[in-house]
């Protein structure tokens, strides 16, 4: 099996995903000759041609709001967003339309597409090129928001998400683009959205964690092991609809939870994984559940790695976990 | 400040000898003529009688389209069955020239359990899917780019079909307004778009929503034609329709349709035009209603009598009278329809909050 | 002292303030000859003239953006957005602009402005005229986030707002924009932000609530005092900067947690309460944190008041945290 | 598909006998023309190394203008010290037009604690109050809309101020330039847009970004004037904009110049064009670099000497060497600078954070 990175994992999907279906169109700014700014979708305009790969105006709006018009239409569009950092221009298309179509025409139309957007910090982006902003999308109803954290749940969720019937944001840790590989094997096969993965067994304390995150949280579990705390990390995988049996499972095993993710800590996604763990679980608690998240500041420039979630930052909050 | 009268060139009605005319590839037949008074007049009696409705407590709200009529039926007509419409909130006349039934019309401003919007949208947010009319969203020109969408992938499928995207005056000055012209353009997509300029955007007038002498110049910024005409004269907004879509199918790229008309009533039911605008200019564009218009129009060349006129009239009473009658009698949508349709399927999260509600909800019945 | 309503609190606010402040503009849809679709403006046009009151082309982005650079140059602008359901074409500009302009310019500039907006459902809106968004904002570090549930409130909040140094999000409670009526002193005086109110003592439970919502968490503590359970209402008025202090305070006295709001329940502002207050309190806790809150759907029209929060749910849940 | 080189009526350099027009009124004199070379140069010098220091590591991003000095420099220098300038990431000649220091720049390129921003921007996004040029954002056109209302305060603080907002070809796409456009018409707010047309919006073409024939066409959907000048001729620039910012100060309104040019660089360091764009297309606009043409038409009227153009160049090159020099000194920023300026003052949640993470920051220092 070939060993690929998770952008080869991307465009893996994509490239035969469209080789099966005919309906799957791909749109966004510099998608097509280019082959997207991070490569995500190299080769695809060759093969697939101009109609299925489409290189778009600069318009965010139009991007969603076009795809939209196409599925409603039948197709299966896959457009692309250069950066998570510029979707909001097409917040309305998203908010407005994409969640709400099938409900608000009492489901006589739907329209299933699916967003790809390179999310996160960690490549000295600064504001407008790491954020994290998945809490805007989980808290729109009518939207399953999808955040895959290695090659092989990439192109497994990626498949699984241009098959589901509802409108998918599926965000991609730039940050790991390149860095984490794994053998991923070629042709068909899928991982299914809501679904959350045990990527550590541990006894003591739960991290629960997702995207590039989770490789930090797995990097602390190996150093806690050391001082002999014995660490569970759960990959969620999907943000919504969650995997809430996952979530509860590892709560009521070790007691201790700590959360982590990029975004800024207040609003995150944390606080509703807090949030339904201290409604669902509070009786398993042995202390305090802990976010370990961006702060709550813009995305800083020359400091991101003083900014982003580390390990000595969930060190700490294991030991605190541990004191308790 | 105020809608000017219209400086347009296509007027159809206020030239003699439209029957000589009718050789014109598409022109309507006699029998098409009638029924698009049929239509337009269908309009004007629904729009009024739900205004009432509405002042009556009957329904909660409303957004009439008196004064509007030809821009809507006029153009609409020139549409092919499987052709698509992107109506707003005040296309009534769309809706009817397309086909939709009186009875779901009436059940959507009732929010009943024969709406097939399931009464989960505000009165006059229509969305019938068997006649191609999209579902509407009520920020304002956020189904353009959607249409634009369609359009694309009807070329994509080599179809001959075609987009009819409605919108208003106002709505030029959004964002999305600007990148669906600019999709369509590029793109060249089968789509036509219908700008009923009725000189208001609630309260603002078109000459302060936009520097732009005329809409329909907008279209240039965008490599297409924009046309202007006179939108309460019926059949030009049908001629310049007809052309407009014919030239879409054909693959030739989109154009814009500005109809210059007026909003005679007010914005909504929540709306009190008084505060904004003159009487005159309202009285003034009275005088040149456009469904008066196009029945002189029908008896001046002899297409319709005086009878016939009444009687249709009276049909059509009829028919709006049963059908909010019946739908008076249809119960509100069941309780748990709010939960559906959200997803495909139910994720655990409303199925344990509709567990959690159907208590409630029993207690409050 | 008049009694006045919520609405009007709003308009005397801002009448007085312009009187005052010769730098205030206000800018929005139908805000000037028409006086805003809720009345909010009414008879500022006529005293304040087109300069200062500007009704403007259909354009949320146009409108926000345009009030930033006015303030950016010394102005002081209350930009309107008609309903809070029409600002997401604006989304860019306040998260983008808006919310971190001091932050981005190393405080070189800064960009103070009040948005007003209509939120919330009880006025038979559906989807679109209904919505609470609140947790958007409350996401996006560099905004305040205001919302008041009473007249004095509103008019003290808002000319705290107007008078702030920071971005606010002013959300003003539509359904009891008229329903809602006190006493208010004319002239100046100011509530502060970031500040809670302590709208109902008790010892038994604690409702945390905002905006509409408040009224109905007092009306079913009224309810449960009959049947012998004694709650305490705290109002949060602010919820960015949130009062930290006094939401501690009221669950470290009950050690029961109820929170309400309108908005959707995953990812609304109630689960960064609840993770707030499972990461500092948690040892006070006799029991699950309930949230009260609008289902995971988009707003309905019909059925709006089984939507919404009520009493009866209120009761339920005040019931389930006394038995537990 | 590729820019092509452009039809426009406004040349200056390319006819002869610039020093009889020199009498026009705000045409520059000998020391200013002089000045505007030095700026173009020391652009075009800042922008090589800048590239180089990328491709070093020294810095970690940067956005390249070599081609666009024209653009830059000739149309920020039509202002007065007490107008503004919104700038794009690319505008390194504006600034530097308008008096911004080397070591700012350098400061905020690489990050430090001398950087005006506090190394909390990417590289490319400038700002300094100083020389009231705005803080530049990445998301495209999203200051146009702020810069229509800072023109809109000048007005109402009856100022005879003027707002340069520069944007680029893929910028018109996007729904903030409509805003922006349709505001600056309807208040006829004192705003000159510079749209610089380089071609590209990195890998779109500007044929693709719009069926528009040209961008300028695009002002006239606001009720203005869009002009089309060469962007390669400092001098046609120059004038356009000056023409352009009277008229805005004298209260007639907004004007769209749109400057044909071509970034001869990739678009940014993160870029390769030649994935995108031939070889023979660069080729041909090297051959039209805009400095070359300013610098042989200096030397042909006899304005500049080949020594003294040495001697500039050598000059400059030392100026731009020990800013870096020095800048490279300089620390990174304080590590609590991450919590500041978020508010006017700090929330709690804020120094808590600042709290918590003082400890972290201290061990991995
Ligand atoms: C994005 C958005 N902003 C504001 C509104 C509130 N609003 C409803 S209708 C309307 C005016 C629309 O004017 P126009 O496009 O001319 O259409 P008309 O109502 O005249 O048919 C406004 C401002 C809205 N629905 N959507
Ligand atoms: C809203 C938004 N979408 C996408 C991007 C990514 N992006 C950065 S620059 C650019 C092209 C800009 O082209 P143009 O306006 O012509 O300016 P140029 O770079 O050529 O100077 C794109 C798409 C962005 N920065 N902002
Ligand atoms: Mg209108
Ligand atoms: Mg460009």
């Amino acid at each position: 099996m070939p060993t690929i990175n998770l952008v080869q994992a991307v465009n893996q999907a994509l490239r035969e995903e469209m080789r099966r279906d005919e309906r799957i169109v791909i749109l966004g700014e510099d998608v097509g000759k280019d082959g997207g700014v991070f490569r995500a979708t190299e080769g695809l305009y060759e093969e697939f041609g101009e109609n299925r790969v489409i290189d778009t105006p600069l318009s965010e709006s139009g991007i969603i709001g076009t795809a939209i018009g196409m599925a409603i239409y039948g197709l299966n569009p896959v457009p692309e967003i250069q950066f998570l950092d510029f979707i909001y221009p097409a917040f309305d298309q998203i908010v407005t339309n994409l969640a709400k179509l099938r409900y608000r025409s009492g489901g006589q139309y739907s329209c299933h597409l699916v967003v790809r957007a390179p999310y996160g910090g960690g490549i000295k982006g600064g504001h407008y090129h790491s954020q994290s902003s998945e809490a805007y999308f989980c808290h729109t109803a009518g939207l399953k928001v999808v955040i895959p954290a290695t090659p092989y749940d990439t192109k497994g969720l990626l498949l699984s998400s241009i098959r589901d019937k509802d409108p998918v944001i599926f965000l991609e840790p730039k940050k790991i683009y390149r860095s984490v590989k794994e053998e991923v094997p070629e042709g068909e096969f899928t991982v299914p959205i809501g679904k959350a993965k045990l990527a550590r067994e541990g006894s003591d304390v739960s991290i629960i964690a997702y995207g590039a995150m989770l490789h930090v949280a797995l990097e602390a579990a190996e150093t806690a092991r050391k001082n002999g705390v014995d660490v569970e990390v759960l990959d969620l995988r999907t943000l919504i609809p969650l995997d809430i049996d996952a979530v509860l499972a590892t709560v009521k095993k070790t007691g201790r939870v700590i959360i982590v993710h990029e975004a800024p800590k207040t609003g995150g996604f944390g606080a509703e994984i807090a949030a339904l763990i201290s409604e669902k679980a509070i009786e398993y608690l042995k202390g305090p559940i802990i976010r370990v998240a961006g702060y709550d500041t813009p995305f800083p420039y020359t400091l991101e790695e003083f900014y982003m979630p580390s390990v000595p930052r969930i060190m700490k909050a294991i030991d605190k976990l541990m004191q308790y | 400040m105020s809608q000017s009268r219209p400086q347009v060139k296509d007027k159809v009605l206020q030239v003699a000898g439209f029957q000589k005319e009718r050789e014109m590839k598409g022109e309507p037949s006699k029998e098409e003529l009638i029924h698009i008074y049929r239509v337009m007049l269908l309009t004007r009696l629904f729009d009024t009688k739900s205004l009432n409705m509405q002042r009556q407590g009957r329904i909660g709200f409303y957004v009439p389209c008196t004064g509007q009529e030809a821009s809507q039926v006029g153009s609409a007509f020139a549409l092919r069955r499987d052709d698509w419409t992107f109506p707003t909130y005040r296309d009534v006349g769309v809706a009817l020239i397309r086909g939709a039934s009186l009875r779901s019309l009436v059940a959507h401003l009732m929010g009943n359990s024969n709406d097939p919007m399931k009464g989960r949208q505000m009165p006059s947010h229509w969305g019938f899917r068997t006649i191609n009319f999209a579902s509407v969203a009520s920020p304002i020109a956020s189904h353009l780019p959607v249409a634009v969408g369609v359009a694309m992938a009807m070329k994509f499928k080599n179809e001959d079909k075609v987009v009819l995207a409605y919108h208003g005056d106002g709505a030029t000055s959004s964002g999305d307004f600007h990148s669906a012209y600019n999709f369509a353009g590029v793109y060249k997509a089968p789509i036509v778009f219908i700008c009923e300029n009725n000189g208001w955007a609630i309260s603002l007038p078109v000459q302060r929503q936009t520097a732009s002498p005329t809409l329909s110049q907008k279209a240039t910024a965008y490599g297409f034609e924009g046309v202007r005409v006179d939108g309460n004269d019926v059949l030009a907004v049908y001629r310049a329709t007809a052309k407009a879509v014919d030239k879409a199918r054909r693959g030739e790229g989109p154009t814009m349709i500005e109809c210059l008309t007026y909003r005679l009533g007010p914005h909504s039911t929540s709306d009190d035009p008084t505060r904004y605008r003159s009487r005159e200019e309202v009285e003034e564009w009275k005088r040149r209603d456009c469904i008066e218009i196009f029945r002189s129009f029908l008896k001046k060349e002899a297409l319709l009598s005086d009878e016939e006129d009444s009687r249709i009239r009276k049909e059509l009473e009829e028919e709006l009278n049963s059908a909010i009658a019946e739908e008076e009698q249809a119960p509100r949508p069941a309780i748990e329809s709010i939960f559906e349709d959200v997803y495909s399927s139910e994720p655990w999260n409303i199925r344990e909050q509709f567990e959690e509600a159907k208590e409630d909800f029993s207690k409050r019945m």
